[in-house]
């Protein structure tokens, strides 16, 4: 089980070609990227703010829950902070698990979390200025499925 | 006692510090703020709607009417909107 | 959206980070790897029959299907026939839409259709001789879901 | 009527060959289950439980109960294991 918070980019390929191959005894693999999107095509750039510390403590927690309830073989977390261009990768979560409903679930699962319960913030920087990040209604009640 | 208290994303931006040493009797979250919210208005300004704010007692997600007893450091900030 | 059927290994790694660089308007991307397992720690190879002609058909409908549902911005599917040894990559599926939910959602989809609707079939060689994979009622069971 | 029969995994071990060319009359696909298991033993073994079987008709999965008219291509396999 792996927790990286960062300001650099990191390659989402050779970060999910290395995890499948070190999950050696897995039949599923699953992994999620989160990509900066520009709806409006406004979007100059996005500034993630997190809380050094209890964000990979949050992280580290949710990465264990998930793996003990769902016997994961293994699970990696990537999530990165600062400023982030539209088209860059934000984040992604990796699972490995023998059968396919545990990976899917258990990444589900940290992505729900995640969303909802992990210390970042995301600001936009566009063409009409700065505005946080709005939590989603969605989000919160994604977490009562757990 | 005294606490290191953090802001994050706007209510950082409305109180115009991330961090501060706070010296408090205060018992509970709710009191805390009730203090701090007499300050400035910049403070009266971030706490108006507490329903939406968080709020993490050393570094764990906790409610407003948490003791603070035993607690070095409180984090006041928006809803997460990380992944 | 690309269906593809070939004996040759694919490279997991390099094939998302080819999809998700192509999916540029997507905020999610969801892969799935499906690798040989060796529960037994018997299994000398897996061969895996399929229907030439049948095999794409069904596989591009399910993938059609899949894209049409839930919006999506662009779906693969990679699955190998042949020979294959225990930890080598079967197949692959890869989803890319706006929200993680929708992504999520036809990744399961489409496994769950390619499991029990795509015709493969699978027959393992151990010490013990050779026996054909049978189908689980289980996998039969997940599309009901849909 | 000329059909190619195509015939997968154990169904085709058990009849012993892959591909072949039927005439037949039969109406629909149960009609010509029942044709090919009077031929010989290795067809009878090969559809015995015919629950335990899936057809195609020009590659797309059918019903036994389905009409064989206008059809070029028939296949019979177990159920699918693939993912």
């Amino acid at each position: 089980m792996a927790v990286r918070v960062q300001p650099e980019p990191f390659d989402f390929g050779a970060e999910a070609a290395a995890f499948a191959s070190e999950a050696t005894s897995a039949g599923a693999v699953v992994t999620f990227l989160g990509v900066v999107r520009d709806d409006s095509g406004t979007l100059a750039r996005m500034e993630i703010e997190h809380y050094p510390g209890m964000t990979e403590r949050a992280l580290a927690t949710i990465a264990a829950e998930a793996t003990a309830r769902w016997r994961l073989l293994d699970a990696l977390v990537i999530h990165r902070h600062g400023a982030l261009l539209p088209g860059e990768a934000i984040m992604m979560v990796a699972t490995a698990a023998r059968h396919r409903a545990e990976a899917f679930a258990a990444a589900e699962f940290l992505m729900d979390y995640l969303k909802s319960r992990a210390p970042f913030w995301k600001k936009e920087f566009g063409a009409d200025g700065a505005a946080w990040v709005a939590a989603k209604d969605s989000d919160e009640d994604a977490l009562t499925r757990w | 006692m005294r606490l290191d208290v953090l802001y994050f994303a706007w209510v950082r931006e409305r109180i115009g510090l991330p961090k501060e040493q706070v010296e408090t009797e205060a018992v509970t979250v709710a009191d805390l703020v009730a203090e701090l919210m007499l300050r400035e208005e910049r403070y009266a300004a971030a706490f108006a709607d507490i329903t939406a704010l968080r709020v993490a007692l050393d570094q764990e997600l906790a409610e407003f009417s948490a003791p603070l007893a035993g607690v070095r450091e409180v984090a006041f900030f928006p809803p997460m909107t990380g992944g």
